[in-house]
């Protein structure tokens, strides 16, 4: 695979995509060509207006079908990888008391007026997400948590009640950039209360975040769309220890308690 | 719309067991009568705003907290709620305190009023008073009421069920009209305008035209008359009478009842546990609000829509599929409970279950037909697939066919036409354009598919639905045997595996016992009606 | 692939008169009956050139003139083609011109060798080599038959009808290839390779490996060769085996049937009149080339498709119908009479109704219907709309999607998938990968509605069944009130509203009225078997 | 209507468009970040990429939605207006016999292997297309149909054969731009036989040309889909007046005539 390539239609290098969108313009030869303008700015050449719908008197509908000119460059391409060694539950369990010597606790909740508990859910509960069983699961991990529209205030006191090790919060609502607004709000907060490295990990997630804005928003790891829970165990294993500067998958002190796990 | 048209192709199709429905709805009534008695005993401060607001009380102080919050919030600090807002607020109006309401509201607000429970012949007037109040403002509601019968006389209902009901959902009544002209013109029946995230848990409706909504615009007195004088507009250029949706539901249901039945709104969203299991809102709260909405809704002809597809949200479609019907018949009992009439009854249900589960759509049919059946005379809303929507927006768009497809081989009296982005954006202009499209090509090419559509009486179809009624009935055996019935069943999480106990949630406060002399005069000429 | 499994489920769904299914029968034999005859006194170049094809003869000359085109524009040159080529050809040989076939057509091409039509004795030993080595050569199709018959026992058919059949169309044999195998794995039961435009109207056929088609890639051996192998492996992969299917058609019909059957394809486009209509081929050339075609089918095991689907694309699929059936009788009249069993008799028909008429998907389901039990025991090839998608691939993916209801309800044997970009661009990887993905969906959630489906004996579908029926009767008798019956009703325009006079079109002057001593070893030993 | 424009989705200027597409890569993080980063490039920011399929082991599907920050500027949009009026058969037959005094001849054919018959079909036969009757309606133009796959020296062939005013090709297949190579190898030959602006009006179409590209291709005039045949009777009227300097629709020598007209 080289590290330069272009879209593929039914021949290496074509190029070809397809694209929809409406313009708020009456139908007509004009509106047509507007489009193939905008098609063309993106880069596509030759582009073919292949299909112009009136939606009312004022907006038409277009499909474009063509070759676009752009390279992807693989070698440009930063993707978030795995920064941390995937565990099973035992390996958490093992770790966190290795490194806590007690239960982690977290705190869960969507924030703002997000109501799809779904995801964190997903995280949290017992039951799961794809096959595998959710944080409160871990008998080593101790999960609050506090559900839907949720308020930062109500969210912080929590944590500081429970003495959180990690806050956990889901955004679901993109519209106007709900979710990039609520967690910048979020993270501002939580660096009033707490300075930089210290206080609990701070998580967000939800199907629409881009994993590489972690730093641009002021959290410590952005989860996005097919997290599992061992994904995130695994995470706030690593983020902890790292705080500690410890390696949390050396030997533990008690290995032979892994015969009593029921993981 | 009658009954008798969506029923007339599916009515006999599946060979339920005219026992065995009975049953249900006994079972539904003997589960829902301790709670009707819950709600007669109590009141909430949404319904003292409520009747505020049907006796004409509008508007907000500069921060934007309504007039009729602070009134209600006055006289509850002084003299409590326990006899109603009305007896101490007439009498203050009889007593000269103020010469409207709107200025005792001020007073109220700044102190410069004292508020007191009338007794012996003190409380007559202010009770004469009130009830003349009262009388006007349903008189209102009454009065919209004739106007939209006179409007579908005049314009005509869509010719074909179902009614195509699409949702606009941009969070800015501006963008919010043009769309749903939009969508008229191109085909829908019925405009839902979608709330803000969030509003459900305000205790108090905000005021004007708003455009800051997130995924869904503020439901507001301004921003409903400012829709529906739209559609009004757009009806007489189509010759047919467009239908408007907002949502009765939340912290505030009874008052965004009465400001549906004042700016002749068509149907409301109003479910009896909606709020309870996905708002955390106080049960009690929750039945007391929602008899109170429900009568305001009988008495200005507007029909409801409940809410079981959210059910199947959190739950599997399968396996779950016994807690719609439970819902549904319950839906139903508090809904004639509370005087609406079997037109008025768009109970929900949805296509949800996992596409990719064998004989998916069949499944479909089966439960779809179940409810056709069992309630052959209310307009059932049918909701689309959402939950198993991806970013595929081509896969959605062929899911959203078969759901349009077993909408018409059903018989749906309301269909919420679904969107290729569900799994994405709040719909775009292009996606309604396109799902109207969607929905004109199946019903135009295939609806008449119910003359061929013969699912043999011992077939899969048929056992299933008989299954899901049996389990159904099971579920409500079940409730019935919880010392609190079914206050204790949706503590313990028999709904969407949600605990919500009788006394948590939100909204518990605003939640009041009514004393011996306790008086509502919207209440009681609304009850009259019931 | 039996007829059974389409049919159990369908099979007795329209009330049709058996009377009036037998007439039509009758009236098909009666019109076909002079074409065969035709057929039977006639040959043509490219029989003669199939003949050698299947006697060995491979390879072109340096500009690409194949072999088999040298040698036979050499001996019609010195002797006419009126007793066959290959009495020239092997008494040439007996006579020791050349010590093969290969050489014999180099020196031929070079001009360097005489032939003769050798008469009385010296006849016997050319035809007898001629005999030996065209039995050798049907030998070699038998054995391609036999190992395919051992493989689909090794690896397997399809689970389940209708079987999956998706098209490659790059023009370049190498993207084909490992489009292919994509598609297989992803669950296509047959692959078609698209032909290039044009090739119909070649008067020979490509050598090697090709890689500069137009929306499509020629059918060469080795093109086959290739593609056949590569699809083994990955049947082997898959664990059943894929099929592969290509174009019998145009002026080389004979020799690539002759080739289909040397590399093992599997299924091939082979209609009897497609050429005439659809590319002007003189009509006597095309009928000649059809039934030699048809027999080598018939002897490889071939299923053939025909090409029904095409009238629609040009005619209105409602006013045309009864001109599909029409074609139908006559396709299985003339593909029985060429000794093909019903197995291999993949009908044509296509979902090309505007989908704007009303009830349109009703009507498909009748046409489909009428087709399935017309022919109960042939595996029908059910077409996907083409004509009335355009650009908006939304609305052509959910075209698509009734298309493959309409397959699963009236139990089609072979469903040519359809590509939501069919108004666009011939298919790409992706829409090969989505359209999948939407049969998938259609078989699975909705297959078994087969089970629901009961159109009433006197309902809308049954009606149309009947009247499409008895149109194609009505014209089956108006083709026969023609002086040259199918010949003038072609010449008038009754097909496609294309006139095709019997003595106009391409290709005329490749046919040749057999002489008194006409020999053809392989149409000798392909007709004993018919 | 403002000059500068963004695509709608469902608020003014949110510039929402979707896009799909394939890369020849494996399904993964880094796929993922190679669609995003082509979206990128065609401006989509913040482009979500909301499915990601993999299509067997080297190939991945995307659909991407996201705000495009290309603005559409009207006054740049170049459209091939109608540069002629649109006349009624009537008017095109009463144009011709004032204009040439004997019937037009038009010469129509697909050529190159190209096997498409509907669209020339559409605009040639009587039957005609959208409602409109096709050019062997009219009175005055004498229409001969070709047919398909026809060369292009037979079509010079017969063009100079029937002494042809117009010369009028389809060209359907696209692949490859097959369309416009055919076009191209038409124009060169016909140049060949006949000076500029002289010989027959050249004109070519079908449903995936673009209508500008008139001059590009060497040829008269370029119709795309949707055309109807009275587009092309004017056309025809309008340029073979201008070849000869006239104003077509001045008025007729006889217009009495037109009582008889059938339509
Ligand atoms: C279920 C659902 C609901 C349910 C929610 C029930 C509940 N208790 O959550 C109900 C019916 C109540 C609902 C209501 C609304 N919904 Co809703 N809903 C959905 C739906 C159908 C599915 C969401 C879901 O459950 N996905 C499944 C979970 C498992 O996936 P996930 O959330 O992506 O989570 C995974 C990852 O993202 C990640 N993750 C998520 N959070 C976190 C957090 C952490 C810390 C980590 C580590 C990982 C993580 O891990 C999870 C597992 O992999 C989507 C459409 C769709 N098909 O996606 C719309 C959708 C999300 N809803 C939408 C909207 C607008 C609403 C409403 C606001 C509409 C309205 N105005 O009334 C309301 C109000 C809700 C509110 N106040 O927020 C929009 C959002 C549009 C947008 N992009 O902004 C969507 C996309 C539908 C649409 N196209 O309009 N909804
Ligand atoms: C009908 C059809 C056929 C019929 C053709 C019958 C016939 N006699 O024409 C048959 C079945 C024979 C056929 C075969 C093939 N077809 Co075909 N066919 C189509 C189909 C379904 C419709 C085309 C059509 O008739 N449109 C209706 C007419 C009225 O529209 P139109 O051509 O655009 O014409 C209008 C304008 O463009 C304009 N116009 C057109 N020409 C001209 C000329 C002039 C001078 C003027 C002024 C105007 C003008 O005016 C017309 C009226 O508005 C399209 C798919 C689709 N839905 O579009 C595929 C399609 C065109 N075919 C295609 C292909 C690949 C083929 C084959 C090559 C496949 C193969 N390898 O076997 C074969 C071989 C044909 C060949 N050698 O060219 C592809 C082309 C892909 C591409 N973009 O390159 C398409 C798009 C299908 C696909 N997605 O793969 N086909
Ligand atoms: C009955 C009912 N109320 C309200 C809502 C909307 O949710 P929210 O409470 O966020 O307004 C829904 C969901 O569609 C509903 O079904
Ligand atoms: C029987 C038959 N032959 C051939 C073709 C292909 O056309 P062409 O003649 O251009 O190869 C078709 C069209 O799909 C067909 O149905």
């Amino acid at each position: 695979m080289s590290a330069l390539m272009r879209p593929y239609g039914d021949t290496t290098g074509d190029g070809m995509v397809q694209l929809s969108f409406t313009l708020p313009m009456p139908h007509g030869k004009k509106a047509e060509g507007a489009a193939q303008q905008l098609a063309r700015k993106m880069g596509i050449e030759p582009a073919m207006v292949v299909h112009a719908k009136p939606i009312g008197p004022s907006f038409t509908f277009f499909v474009v079908y063509g070759s676009v000119s752009h390279l992807v460059d693989l070698d440009e391409v930063k993707v978030v990888e795995r920064e941390y060694p995937l565990l099973s539950p035992k390996e958490t369990n093992l770790a966190i008391r290795t490194l806590l010597r007690r239960r982690m606790v977290v705190v869960g909740a969507c924030i703002g007026t997000d109501a799809h508990t779904v995801g964190i859910d997903a995280i949290l509960n017992i039951k799961g997400f794809a096959g595998e069983k959710g944080l409160e699961y871990y008998r080593e991990i101790k999960v609050v948590n506090l559900g839907a529209q949720v308020s930062v205030p109500d969210l912080l006191a929590a944590a500081r009640a429970e003495q959180a090790d990690a806050v956990l919060v889901s955004q679901v609502v993109t519209q106007r950039e709900a979710h990039l607004r609520n967690t910048r709000e979020l993270a501002t907060a939580f660096r009033q209360e707490w300075a930089e490295g210290e206080g609990p990990v701070l998580v967000v997630g939800g199907p629409r975040f881009d994993e590489a804005m972690a730093g641009e928003l002021g959290v410590d790891r952005v989860f996005a769309k097919g997290t599992t829970p061992a994904d995130v165990a695994s995470y706030l294993v690593h983020a902890l220890a790292a705080r500690r500067g410890v390696d949390p998958t050396a030997p533990a002190p008690a290995a032979e308690e892994l015969q009593e796990e029921p993981a | 719309m009658t009954g008798t048209q969506h029923t007339q192709q599916t009515a006999h199709l599946l060979p339920l067991d005219p026992e065995l429905v009975r049953r249900a709805r006994a079972l539904a009534a003997e589960v829902g009568a301790p709670i009707v008695d819950l709600a007669r005993r109590h009141t909430t401060v949404s319904v003292e705003r409520a009747t505020l607001r049907l006796a004409g009380l509008t508007g907000a102080d500069a921060e934007g907290s309504p007039w009729v919050n602070r009134l209600v919030d006055a006289v509850r600090g002084e003299v409590g709620l326990e006899h109603g807002v009305t007896l101490p607020v007439w009498d203050a109006l009889v007593r000269g305190e103020a010469e409207d309401l709107a200025t005792l509201a001020q007073k109220a607000a700044a102190g410069s009023v004292r508020f007191r429970l009338p007794e012996g012949s003190d409380a007559e007037p202010a009770r004469r008073a009130a009830r003349t109040a009262l009388e006007l403002g349903i008189g209102r509601i009454d009065a919209r009421r004739r106007e939209r019968e006179a409007l579908v006389g005049e314009l005509g209902d869509p010719e074909r069920t179902p009614w195509i009901y699409l949702i606009v959902a941009t969070g800015d009544i501006y963008e919010d009209i043009p769309q749903a002209q939009a969508a008229a013109r191109e085909g829908a029946d019925i405009i839902a305008v979608i709330r803000s995230t969030g509003q459900s848990l305000l205790d108090y409706v905000p005021e004007g035209a708003t455009r800051e909504g997130y995924a869904g615009t503020y439901a507001t007195q301004e921003n409903f008359r400012l829709m529906r004088a739209a559609l009004d507009e757009t009806s007489r250029e189509l010759g047919r009478y467009v239908r408007l949706t907002n949502y009765a539901s939340g912290l505030c249901m009874p008052e965004i009842a009465a400001l549906a039945g004042l700016e002749r709104l068509d149907m409301m969203l109003n479910d009896s546990m909606y709020g309870i299991l996905f708002r955390d809102i106080n049960p009690v709260r929750t039945f007391v609000d929602q008899r109170f909405s429900r009568q305001v809704h009988a008495r200005a002809g507007i029909i409801i829509n409940t809410g079981e597809d959210n059910y199947l949200t959190t739950a599997d479609a399968v396996e779950a599929a016994h807690t719609v019907t439970t819902s549904q018949l319950l839906n139903e009992f508090f809904a004639k409970e509370a005087g609406l009439e079997d037109w008025q009854l768009g109970l929900g249900h949805a296509f949800e279950i996992d596409p990719d589960v064998k004989d998916s759509f069949r499944l479909e049919l089966a439960h779809a037909l179940l409810a056709r059946q069992l309630f052959p005379d209310a307009p059932l809303k049918w909701m689309p697939p959402t939950r198993h929507m991806t970013g595929d927006v081509f896969r959605g768009y062929l899911l959203d066919a078969f759901f349009n497809l077993a909408g018409m081989l059903t018989g749906q009296g309301i269909l919420l036409v679904g969107m290729m982005t569900e799994g994405v954006v709040t719909p775009w202009l292009s996606d309604r354009d396109l799902a109207l499209q969607n929905v004109r090509y199946v019903r135009d090419a295939a609806g008449g598919l119910v003359e061929d559509f013969r699912p043999p009486p011992d077939g899969f179809i048929a056992r299933r639905a008989h299954q899901v009624l049996g389990e159904s009935v099971e579920l409500l055996e079940r409730i019935l045997r919880h010392e609190h019935g079914l206050l204790d069943s949706i503590a313990d999480g028999t709904f969407g595996l949600m605990r919500r106990p009788a006394d948590g949630g939100r909204g518990l406060d605003g939640v009041v016992e009514k004393a011996d002399g306790y008086t509502n005069p919207a209440a009681e000429l609304l009850e009259g009606d019931g």
